[in-house]
Parts: structure tokens; sequence; C-alpha cells
């Protein structure tokens, strides 16, 4: 059945790949080189565009404040959803309790929910609590805009632990704190595993909610860095977006070559652990 | 110690899964709850070790009411089908885990998995995960972290479902042997008669929720209660032949069969209807009561040769021979029932 | 003049002011400047500079204060600018000073963002009173003087000079063009012939004959004015949408388009594309602020500025209607409503102090904005300046301004919208405005008449 | 309750306590917020009680209050009457400018606080600071006009004492058009239903949603799996490896990629003009160039997902059902026509349910190239919502229409989300927990 020829197949979805390859490649090229935009063979290579790193851009704050606020969003949020979704995901999947019907519908519909919608709302809560404008703020709720999904997909990888482990685990005369934490956690690390690198690549990339919710300069995150260079008609320059945007795509490529298995799984919408 | 349960009801939302169910097994006994898939035999073994809750009824270990207590508190050992075993942990690990919940001293838990494991025969394998074992030394360890903590009682969900059959054979006596020595009340959940048969003291065997007879293997073989007992007990199968009482004899519609009332049943009226079990080791072709009729099958099972048997109105007999018979598929011939091995059942199906 | 709720408050507040006058005080002053780039910089470096004259000031008079001031610019655009300053003054942790469009006093002062300027310094004093009044006015709200006026500017419109040459224009006929405009006799319709004639000539791509601002900006109003619109009615205060302007504005677009003078999908062109185009001649005819002179004649590198650019006020809609005008779209400062009254006087100071001319002037020069006072043209720096000189004389005497209004904010973006859908093709002129009525009555109820 | 209740709330309790902060919570103030004619001006927490010009004109006329009574109240006063000295007196002022002051200007009426600062001005023991004199200007302040009250009790406090009695009627006349803040109204929804411009956005947000889905998340997806299916494993993991990119890449970043292939100086037309293709900015060119690179841009990061789960529900059809097919000599065509495509109906149905809500909702790739434009062209509700709310040029952030506009998406979300738990076959996921105690 494979022995067919597959090269037609290959051409075709080389050619409709091709804008990717394109925009990806160049992106790293042109960051070293001094090609004007569009230019299709570069010219010379240099690190001029790179200067970003050690120079302030304006009134901006240096990129590795940016850099830092960004390292602090991505990965508090994800420990505050790793932390949360495993005890709740636990909770929904297997324990006997009143009102876990109502709490795993509410799941599954928030799950879906056009949560940026709720912004203005968001921002007002945040106002209260005096956390506009802070990392912190938008930590609390980019962890709790994630959760419902993070609580979905763990719940789907609790599902698949074997129930006779849990028994076994209380006839050894273990509570069900204790079974949980030593025994079904660790059956549950793959899961974990996936669900933490997408919460840290879905926090490092995330645009709007530190753009509305924490815009000052001490607190601005890469994404919002970049966009507000990318908007400043004054300073329109590929080469440098570029080589701001790679710079701050490097933890991203790193964690996708590495755990890539793991992607294609949760990226495919999680609908099984 | 022994284990009284009474009255044993048990419901998921509305239906009725266990009713009124009450059952003793001895000090020391190991005792099989037999019976088909959905029959909640398992049920009954979650409600024992805890995991299931009673709706009614209760749960005595000796003297001791456990029905309310948590499972972490009855003391009780449970091996189960899939063996559950904790991946992450080393054999080792999951033998001692039992002690090291109950907070003993490393040294202590050292020692104890050392001996457990020698009693289980896998000293070897401490340090291996559960991934690299084979069924039968998963098996092995699960009996150790089960009896570890020298449970008052141990339970088996279908502990050799999982296995090949050559390791089943071994496991069997294994277990047994286990129990045994370390006299131990034990229930084995399985719907294999032949274990149930070959290891245990006492077999209970369920059907629908409610237990239909409990006895000592060769006394239910012997003498089952109903059809359904006759029926689920020996392999192959008994055979049943419907038959009408005619002066002082049972007979099939077109006289195919007919066997003499024993004198207890005498007093039955014509035209009653019974139904005749015959167990294959008693259609031989030197007993008495006699009938005709063509050979359609031959199994050849080594030691011994199994016949079908057709008779004219097309009941088909099956007949167990040790090797031998000169006889070839489609030959007619006479062969005999032995009429004191013949169980008589009566139109609900119970014993006479 | 506003008063804070409780007076006594106030009073215990000067008192404690001045029973600690003996310590050094600290104080940061924040400002964030909207739509400002690098040229911009004398929006935040003057109050940096008033800060230190401050200072010298209150230790003569015996008072140690420091002042640090944080500054921000580079917001992304205009819209991110509004969006961080509400949001953050609604939560109070916004700036102090705040550098924005006039058409912000309105809704901010209701808002409470912003405090009223004349509460904290002398109205009565120099350099206030050196301002021009017209900017005064625009920089208050319902008789209240909110802020000062930070800049001036005003929006011409422009003409690429050999284009105009090579359709036969003579040198007299485009020196003699910012008059003709003035006078009503060069009209919209004509810049449209002139642009399809420099495309027919093959000047110039199709679509780029006549050449406009790529977003939103106050400087569509000009085009309303230019059909004889009013935005305001003078006597009550409610907005105005005089349909017959309106519906020439539209049109005017609609045939610009239908002309293949300007591209349908021209809005939303970027920025740094459209400058480099304007000042280069790839486009015809466009209009643009005063301040693109920095741009054209710096990163664009045009050289000479006044051999290759003609500019004008906006030509009235067509022969006999409406009038030629300008809009003049001044930045002001404001003192917000974060922080306590004592940093409140410091940054009420400190804008006062930066308006003064000399200071002034270096915003003005640098980034090719006008002056805000009188006084600043006997300034050398600003004399010696030959765009400010001509775009001060031709332009600001008609110079009108949009008003300060809580809901004009609402009418402009609605407009705008009427304007996209005629321009983009989606709507007749008639359609759009119609709708657009609609639309002004049912966001705006009361507050707008409709003529 | 059992201790596995307990458990099971504790457990719950930190996501309880995340979401209701930061997500229910957020969803019902948006349905309040919707009600409201809350904006920029109105302010968020709340507003207070001044008499402004504004206010005079726009009680001119009114039947509620009397005439004389507005025209008293658009007066500014200074009085420097005994009331403000013995204020003076008790602040912390140079005695000797008290007693000039008094002496001065004892008794006078001033137009405005402007006028009889200047007045101090002139006076011999003036304080020296600006804000000295202010304060002390500030005692004689005699009328109400432009002056803040924080609640409805003082504001009617003042003017009564400012005025003398005012009927009822007049009061809440007064207060009402004197109150800076919102208030409830259902005008956002007549608004929302009569506005031409949301009309053609609605169209707009259907037209995008269908075409991306059915070219790219259903469309492309089904192309990639099936193709990756038949081809070797690693070209295959090679082309699926390409096709995650978009995804995980930062939008700002994978936006601006696109920018550069698009832009008037960019790749596409380095490339094009040598053919002959006039250089043009793609993204902006026309409606037509503008909604392809919009859904381009969401496309080619909405294929993966359909991608993966495609993938993986093909790979689970059971090999022998393949070789069978193949060895009764169908062709791959066949193959895919009468053996894969129908085991994908679910996923399909999964991703178009999933995908529609997600393209809804989602306005950042958007918002980061087009912005919705050129014009309005590419304008979808929730850019519209977002535009109206929080990020508009004249900066009339209108957060009551916006919330409005916002609640049309959360009730459609929430109807969505009930389709959902269909397909996800809802019950079967609330299995019973098989350990009771």
């Amino acid at each position: 059945m494979r022995s067919e020829r597959t090269w037609p197949i290959t051409v075709l979805l080389a050619a409709a790949s091709l804008p990717l390859l394109v925009m990806y490649a160049y992106l790293i090229l042109d960051t070293f080189t001094d090609s004007a935009p569009g230019a299709v063979f570069p010219n010379r290579f240099t690190l001029e565009h790179w200067r970003f790193l050690t120079e302030r851009q304006g009134s901006r704050a240096s990129i590795w404040q940016a850099t830092l606020n960004t390292f602090i969003f991505a990965t508090s949020t994800t420990a505050l959803v790793l932390f949360i979704s495993s005890t709740a995901g636990y909770a929904l999947s297997r324990l006997a309790m009143p009102f876990r019907r109502l709490f795993l519908g509410g799941v599954l519909i928030l799950h879906a929910f056009p949560t940026i919608t709720l912004i203005i709302a968001i921002f007002l809560i945040l106002q209260m609590l005096g956390l506009y404008n802070t990392l912190t703020g938008v930590i609390l709720v980019k962890a709790s805009l994630e959760l419902p999904f993070g609580i979905w997909i763990m719940k789907g990888f609790y599902d698949t632990v074997p129930w006779e482990i849990e028994m076994s685990g209380i006839q050894d005369g273990a509570g069900r704190f204790q079974v949980w934490r030593e025994l079904v956690l660790p059956m549950v690390y793959p899961g974990i595993l996936a669900l933490g690198i997408f919460s840290f690549l879905s926090g490092w990339s995330e645009f709007i909610l530190p753009q509305v919710l924490a815009p000052d300069a001490s607190v601005q995150t890469l994404s919002v860095y970049m966009a507000s260079l990318i908007f400043d008609d004054q300073n329109f320059n590929f080469n440098l977006f570029k080589s701001v945007g790679l710079f701050y795509m490097i933890p991203v490529i790193i964690l996708y070559l590495v755990f890539q298995k793991y992607l294609m799984n949760i990226y495919g919408g999680g609908t099984k652990g | 110690m022994d284990i009284r349960i009474e009255n044993f009801t048990k419901r998921f939302d509305k239906t009725t899964v266990i009713e009124d169910l009450s059952l003793t097994v001895r000090d020391g006994e190991m005792m099989a709850l037999l019976g088909p898939s959905g029959c909640g035999k398992s049920t009954t073994l979650f409600a024992i070790c805890g995991v299931y809750t009673f709706d009614e009824g209760r749960l005595f270990f000796g003297e001791r009411d456990v029905t309310g207590l948590a499972s972490q508190k009855r003391n009780v050992g449970v091996v189960f089908q899939s063996f559950a075993l904790y991946p992450h942990l080393t054999v080792a690990q999951n033998i001692g885990f039992p002690l090291k919940v109950r907070g003993e001293s490393r040294a202590e838990i050292d020692r104890q998995v050392r001996s457990a494991a020698e009693m289980v025969r896998v000293p070897e394998l401490l340090d291996r995960r559960p991934g690299q074992l084979s069924g039968g030394q998963q098996q092995r360890v699960a009996l150790a972290r089960a009896l570890i903590r020298r449970p008052d009682v141990l339970l088996m969900d279908e502990p050799l479902a999982n296995l090949d059959a050559k390791l089943r054979l071994d496991m069997r006596t294994e277990i047994r042997r286990l129990q045994q020595e370390t006299g131990i009340t034990a229930i084995l959940v399985t719907h294999d008669q032949v274990e149930a048969m070959s290891m245990c003291d006492r077999i209970a065997i369920m059907r629908e929720g409610r237990i239909l007879q409990i006895a000592a293997p060769r006394d239910m073989y012997d003498r089952p209660d109903d059809t359904f007992v006759a029926g689920f007990l020996g392999n192959p199968p008994i055979n049943f032949v419907e038959t009408q009482v005619v002066d002082g004899h049972c007979r099939t519609q077109r006289d195919t069969v007919r066997v003499p009332l024993p004198e207890r049943l005498i007093g039955l009226p014509a035209g009653a209807k019974l139904t005749l079990g015959v167990r294959p080791e008693f259609v031989q072709p030197s007993h008495h009561t006699r009938f005709t009729g063509r050979i359609t099958f031959i199994e050849s099972q080594g030691r011994e040769d199994l016949f079908d048997l057709e008779l004219e109105d097309g009941t088909v007999l099956r007949s167990i021979q040790s090797v031998g018979a000169r006889v070839g598929v489609g030959d007619a011939v006479e062969w005999g029932i032995s009429p004191h091995d013949v169980l008589f059942f009566d139109d609900a199906g119970q014993r006479l | 003049m506003i008063i804070r709720p409780l007076r006594t408050a106030l009073l215990a507040g000067t008192a404690l002011v001045m029973a600690t006058a003996a310590h050094a005080q600290d104080y940061t002053i924040t400002v964030w400047a909207g739509g400002s780039n690098d040229n911009d910089i004398y929006r935040i470096t003057a109050i940096e500079m008033a800060a230190d004259i401050l200072e010298r000031e209150m230790e003569i008079l015996g008072e140690e204060i420091s002042i640090t001031v944080d500054g921000r610019y580079n917001f992304a655009s205009w819209d991110d600018f509004k969006q961080s300053v509400t949001l953050a003054a609604e939560a109070g942790t916004g700036p102090n000073i705040v550098v924005t469009s006039h058409g912000d006093i309105a809704p901010w002062a209701q808002a409470g963002i912003i405090r009223p300027i004349e509460d904290y310094i002398d109205l009565d004093s120099w350099p206030v009173t050196d301002i021009y009044p017209n900017l005064m006015e625009i920089s208050s709200f319902e008789g209240v003087q909110w802020g000062l006026p930070q800049d001036a500017e005003s929006r011409p419109f422009f003409f690429w000079i050999p284009h105009l040459e090579a359709i036969g224009y003579t040198a007299e006929q485009i020196e003699a063009l910012p008059a003709a405009v003035e006078a009503g006799e060069y009209t919209l319709y004509d810049v449209l012939e002139d642009a399809a004639a420099i495309q027919e000539a093959g000047l110039v791509e199709p679509g780029l004959g006549f050449y406009p601002r790529v977003s939103n900006g106050p400087d569509y109003w000009q085009f309303y004015l230019s059909f004889g619109g009013e935005i305001q009615d003078p006597e009550t205060g409610h907005l105005v949408l005089d349909t017959e302007a309106m519906t020439g504005f539209y049109q005017f677009f609609a045939d610009a388009v239908a002309a293949g003078v300007t591209r349908q999908a021209h809005i939303g062109t970027p920025w740094d594309q459209w400058y480099a185009e304007v000042a280069s001649g790839i486009a015809g005819l466009w209009h643009g602020g005063t301040w693109h002179y920095a741009r054209y004649t710096g990163r664009e590198g045009l050289e000479d500025f006044f051999g290759n650019v003609q500019f004008t006020l906006i030509p009235a809609g067509a022969e006999g209607v409406g009038r030629s005008n300008t809009i003049t779209h001044p930045l002001v400062y404001l003192v917000t409503s974060t922080g306590d009254e004592d940093t409140a006087f410091i940054a009420a100071e400190l804008i006062k102090i930066a308006s003064e001319p000399r200071i002034n002037s270096l915003h003005a020069i640098k980034s090719a904005h006008l002056a805000i006072a009188e006084s600043q043209s006997e300034i050398d720096l600003y004399r010696g300046d030959r765009w400010a000189r001509e775009a001060t004389e031709r332009l600001l005497p008609h110079a009108s301004a949009m008003p300060n209004h809580v809901r004009f904010g609402e009418y402009w973006d609605l407009m705008w919208g009427g304007l996209e859908s005629v321009w983009s093709g989606q709507k007749s002129a008639e359609e759009a405005v119609a709708d657009l009525e609609v639309a002004v009555v049912n966001a705006l109820g009361d507050d707008i008449i409709v003529r | 309750m059992t201790r596995q209740a307990w458990l099971g709330f504790g457990f719950l309790a930190p996501a309880t306590l995340f979401v209701v902060a930061f997500f229910l919570a957020p969803v019902v103030m948006t349905g309040f917020f919707a009600f409201t004619n809350m904006s920029t001006a109105t302010g968020i927490t709340g507003g207070t009680y001044r008499i402004t010009e504004g206010v005079i004109s726009r009680l001119a006329g009114s039947e509620d209050v009397p005439a004389p009574l507005i025209e008293a109240l658009g007066q500014q006063q200074s009085v420097v009457d005994p009331t403000g000295l013995a204020a003076l007196a008790q602040g912390d002022f140079d005695a000797a400018f008290v007693a000039e002051l008094e002496e001065e200007l004892g008794g006078r009426t001033f137009a405005s606080q402007r006028e009889l600062e200047g007045a101090i001005r002139d006076l011999d023991n003036r304080p020296r600071r600006v804000r000295d004199i202010k304060a002390a200007a500030e005692l004689f302040e005699r009328s109400v006009l432009n002056v803040d009250f924080a609640t409805q009790a003082d504001f009617a406090e003042a003017i009564q004492a400012y005025a003398g009695p005012v009927p009822d009627t007049a009061m809440t006349a007064l207060a009402r058009a004197a109150y800076t803040g919102w208030s409830m109204t259902t005008d956002n929804f007549s608004r929302l239903f009569n506005s031409p411009e949301l009309g053609t956005v609605a169209v707009n947000t259907v037209f995008y949603i269908f075409a991306t889905l059915t070219l790219f998340n259903t469309g492309f997806a089904l192309v990639l799996a099936i193709t990756t299916f038949y081809l070797p494993s690693r070209q295959a993991s090679f082309f699926r490896t390409v096709w995650l990119l978009p995804r995980i890449s930062p939008p700002v970043l994978y936006v601006l990629l696109w920018k550069w292939l698009a832009w008037d100086t960019g790749f596409l037309n380095a490339v094009l003009e040598p053919l002959g293709v006039a250089g043009r900015n793609w993204m902006f060119d026309s409606e037509t160039s503008a909604w392809t690179f919009v859904i381009l841009i969401n496309g080619f990061v909405g294929a993966s997902m359909g991608m993966i789960i495609l993938s993986s529900a093909i790979r689970a059809i059971p090999q022998p059902i393949l070789y069978a097919s193949a060895v009764d000599g169908a062709g791959r065509l066949q193959q895919i026509r009468h053996i894969i495509l129908p085991q994908l109906r679910w996923p399909l149905l999964f991703i178009t349910s999933y995908q529609t809500l997600s393209l809804l909702t989602s306005f950042e790739y958007i918002l980061l190239s087009t912005d919705g434009g050129p014009g309005s062209t590419t304008e979808v509700w929730a850019l519209a919502a977002y535009h109206t709310a929080l990020r508009n040029y004249a900066g009339n952030l209108q957060y009551g229409y916006g919330a409005a506009m916002a609640l049309v998406l959360v009730v459609f979300g929430i109807a969505m989300s009930f389709v959902y738990l269909r397909l996800f076959n809802f019950k079967a996921l609330v299995g019973r927990p098989r350990i009771e105690q």
C-alpha cells in the first residue's frame, strides 16, 4: 500500500509549505545579514541587528528586563496551572463528591469560552485588588483562564490511571491523599509535562493580556515589547524586528525540539490524555 | 479469622446488583466466589475489602464488625486481576509500600521485603521495575505485597486471568501453597470452575447477585442444587436431556432414551417433566441403560476421546472415554448410561 | 475652580507641608506622552529642565526638594496610549502628567481622571499670560482651564512641485497656489483634476495621484469643514451633524476613488511606506501635518523641501461651497488625579515652567511643530527656522480646532466608520450619511443636532 | 459527607477560587456592564456630583428645576465673610496677612476665585507661594459651581446651603444632571441591533469563520493528515513539524513574518516584480487581498490542530482493513473515499465545533496584522468589541457598549458549549468513581 510512489505528494506538500519555509528561513537569515526587506539573497554578515541586546530602544525597558518579566510570567503561570489542575483534575476524575457533575460540566463549558471578551471586567477586578499593571495580576488572570483547559487535560490523564492502582494503594493502608501523591501523581507525569510545556509556551507567547493589563515598561513582556517596536512607525526595520523575534523565540524552539512528541499530543486539543 | 457477611445488599443508582447475600468463610479456609461475569462476585469482593460500601447488611471479621470501617483499617490483602503493581516503584518498593505507609523503619521494611520475596520466590528481582517482569513474576510480587503486612484476610480478584495457560497451572498450586502455609482466610473470585475446584476448600457459586449453592468442590460437582450449578461445573459440560415420567421411567418423547426412576422418585405423577443431567463420563459403551445413535464428532484429547452422539430425535449426548474405542464418525453405536449417576431436575431446574 | 471634596483636609495638608518645609522632599513625577517619537523627546525633556529650574527656585525660597522625572513615550499608537492612560488612571497608577490631544479633556474631566490646572497655578502670571488665547481656549472645557497647550500645529495640503510643473503649472501659478486656495478659487475638485492629470502623465502610479492620510485623524474633519460643515453649535455647545456637508465630504472621497486617483484600499497603508512615498514624489498631492516637515527632511532625506513641496490650506469643497480651512490639534499638558495634592502642585508648576518660550521652542523646532506663544517668534532658534515661520504665517490665522465635548469621540468614531464604508465602496455617500444620522442619534441622542 | 468528598472539595478549592475570581465574576460583570452606559467619561468606579457650565446649559428649560435656581447655581462667587475670615485665622497663615486681608477685602464679593486671588496678590503681606494664596482664597468660595461632591447627600446639603430650600423633584433632577458616573440602561442593545456597521461586522465574522474553517482548519488539515499518512515517516514528520511552527510561534512574531512577506518592500514583491507584477502591500492592497492574508494567517495556525487530530484518527484505523482494501484492488483515492473519510466524520465534527468557537472569539492575529483594515473590511465581531471597549483612536472607551457586544459572544459561546457536551458524550465522562469510601 505504501509502496506506491510518493513523490507527487511530497512535491505538493512542499509547495504548500513553501510560505512557512521561506518565512522561517529568512527569519534566521535576516538577523545576521544586512539585506533590505524582501531581498532574496542576503548580502553581508553582520551582528548590528543584535545591538538591541545592549541598547535600550527609546523609552522602553531593556530587553533583559522584558525577558525576565516574560520568564517570570510564563513560569509562574505554568506553576499555578500545574498545581491547581493536578489537584482539581484528580478530584473531578476520581473523588466521589457532591456536585461533581456540576463542576465537570462547568469546566467543560469554560474550556470553550470566549475568554478574551471578558477583559474589561477582568481589568476592573484587578483594579479592585490593586493588581492592575503588575505581573502578579496578569499572572493570576492568565492562569485562571488556562485552568479549565488544564483541569480538563489533567482529568483526561487521570482517567487513564487504572482504578486498581488506587484500590491497591488503599488496601495497602494509604489514605486517598497519600495514594494521589505517591501512586497516582507519578503515573500522570507525562500529562504534567505536556501541560507544563503547553502552559509555558502559551504564557511565553501571550500578547493581549499583558498588553492591556500590564502595559508599563517595568512589567512589559517580550510580546508587548516587540509589538510596540513593530507598531512604532518611526523606526521600521524588519531586520531589527526579526532579531528581537528570533531572540524571543529561542526558548520556544528549544522546547519544541526537545518535547515535540508531547506537544503534538496536547495541541491536538487534548481530547484524550 | 472467619469472615461473615450478613444480608448484604448493594445497589448502583437504582439497579440492585447484590440482594440479601449472606456468606461465612471459615477461619483458614479458601473460599471461591464462582460465577459468570456480571454475577456480582467482584462487587462482593470489593465490598469486603471496603472499596464499596454496604447499602444494607453487615460484615464481620471474626467478632469485629467492620461494616463501616475504612479500607485502610480493615487489614485486608488484595490481589487484583491486573496485579496493580505501581509502575514507577521497584519491586522492593512495591512490596514494601504497605509497611512504608504504616511508617515502619527502613531496616525493618528491608528485612520483611526480603523475606516476603523469598516466600514468593522472587528474591533476585527486587531492584527491577514491574514493566520488566513476566506475568507470573508480577503475580508473585502482587502476592508478596498483599501478604507482607500479615492481613487477616486475603482477597484475590481473578488472579490468574491475565496469565497464559502454563503459568496458570503453576500459580494455582503456588497460591494454594502460600495460603496453606500462612493459614490465612482467603477468598478467590473467579469465573473459571477448574480454578475454583482445584484451589479452594469450598465454593460459593453466584448468579445475578445471589449465591446459589455453597459446598465443597466434590460435593458441588456430584450434587449440584440446580441445573445452573450442574451446567457451570465440569468440562466437558454435563448433558441435559428433556424427559417425561412414564410408568416408573422417564423417557424422551420418542423414547430414544429411557432411564428408570430411582426409588425416592417413584411417586412422581405420570407426565411430569424432568430434566436428566448426565455427565459425559457416565456415558460409556459398557453401561446398562442402552440407547442407539450415530457418532457425529470425535475430538481426541490425548488421554481421552470426546464423542458427540446424535440420537434419532436429534438429541446430542457427549461422552468422554479412555482412548481405545474403535469407532469412527458416522458409525452407528449402541452405548449406555449409568443410571445411578444420573441427576434428576424438576421443571424449575431444582435437583430432586 | 474645582475644589476637592474635603476642604479642611486640604488646609491641613498645607499646614503640614509648611511645618515640614525644612526637610528635603522627594518627588517622582511621571510623564507619559502620547503620539510621540524620538523627535518629540522635548515633551519630556522640557519637564526635566523645568524640574531643574523649580528645584533651584525652591532652594532659594528655603525649601529643599528633589524631583525625579520618569518619562515614557514610544507608545505603539494613540490607541494604545489612551488605553494605557485611561486604565491606569482608573486604577490610580497612572502618570502625574500626560501629554495628549486636547480632545481628551472633556471625557477625562468628567471621569475625574485629570485635575484642572487652574487650581494649581496662577493663570495671571507669565508665561501663561503669553500663550495664544485661542490655544488656552482649546485647553479648557466648560469654562475651566484644565491644561496648558504643549504645542501647536496645523494640517496643510501638500503638492509635489515637479509634478505640477510637468502638467503645465508655471512657477508663478505654483507660487500663487496658497492664495488661490485661501480664496476658495482652487477647490478639492481641482485637486482631483490635477491628480488625474499627474497620473495620466505617468508621473505616479494609478491610485497615488491624491494620497491622503492613511489612518483616522483630525485631518478628516477638515474636509467636512471644506464643505461648509460645523462640528459644534456655538450657542448650545451641542455637536452638529450637517448632512449636506457630510455628504459632500463623503462624496468627494467616493469621487476620488471612482476617478482612480485614490486607492479603494488606501486606509491602513503603513505609515512608514506612506512617508517614504510622499517625500519622494511617488505620490502627487496629499495632506498631512506641519510636523511632517521633520520627517520628510530628516529620515526620508528630502533635502530641498521648499523646492519640491508647496503647501496650502485644505481647499474649499467646490466652487462656492464651504471654505478653505485647516485644523490645529494641539497637544496639551494635563495634571492627572494620580498622586497627592503636593505632587499635583509640583507637576502643575513643572508644566508652567516647561511652557516658557525658550523651552517650548526646543520642541517646536526639533519636531517641526508650531509655537504656543507670541513671544516665541522673537527667539532666534524659532525665528531662524523657515518652516516654522512660513507655516505659522500661512496656516495658523485660519486654524480652527475640534470641540472639547464629552461625547465628541463617539461622534468621531461613527463619522470615521461612515467614511470607511464609502471609501471601500460598501455604501454610497448618501446611504452612509443616512446610516450615520441613524447611528449618531442612536448613540448621542440630545447631544447632537442634525441639520 | 465522606472523607473523600472533603478531600475533593479541598482539591477543587484553589481552582474554584481562581475560576470564580477571574473567570465567573468577569462573566457576571460583563453581563452587568452590558446594561450600563459606562465609558471613559463616566469612569468605571462611579462618579461624583458636580454642577458645571455644561450641566447648567443642559438644565436650561427644564420643567423640574426653576429657572432662577439654575441661574443662581451657574454663578460663581467668593465672599470675604466672617466665616471665611475665622477659618483663615485658624489656618497656618501669617497673622499680618490675615489682618491685612480682613481690613482690605473684608465684606467684598468677587465674581470668581481667580479675581479674589488677584486681589490677594496685591496685598503687601500676601503669602509667597501660589499654593498658599490659593488655599487662602479657597476659604471664601461660596458657590457650588464646579465643586465635586462625593455623595448625593453632600451635594443636596451644599445646594441648600447656597441657594436655600429646593423642592425634592428639583433636587432629584439636579442630582441626575450633575452626576458624572454611569447609570443603568438598555440602550446598548437597541443600538446594537440598529447599527448598520455591526451588520457588516457580523457578515464579516461569518465569512471569516466559514472560509478559515473550510479552507484550512478542516480542509487543508485533512489534506495534511491524509498526505502525511502516505508519506515515508521521516518526510511525514518533517511536514508535521513545519506545520506546527505557526501554532507555537508567538503571535507577534508570526504575524511579523507574514508582514515581511506581504509588505510593499516585502519578499513577495521582490519575487514578483521581476515577473512584471506591480509591487504593492499585499496585506492592505484590496479587500480581497486583505481577506486572503487574514485567512492565511489564521488558517496556517488552525490547520495544525486538525492535522494532529485527523492524523491520529487515521492511524487508529486497523491496518488489516487498509491491507484488505489494497488487496481488493482499491486505489489510494478509493481507499481515502471509502475507508479513511468515513472514519473521520466525528473528529471533523469535533474540530469544526471547537474551532468555530475559537475563531469566533479570538482576534489576536487580526489585531496584529490588519487591525480590521483596510477601512473596516476585515473587522470581526470580537475585534470590534475590543476596539469599542478598549482600544480606539479617539480614546473614548465605551465599556458598556463593548460589554454588550461581548455579551453576544458570551451567550453564543455558552450555547456552543452545550453542543460540545453532547459531542464529548458528557455522560461517559462522568463515570462513577469506583472507590466509595
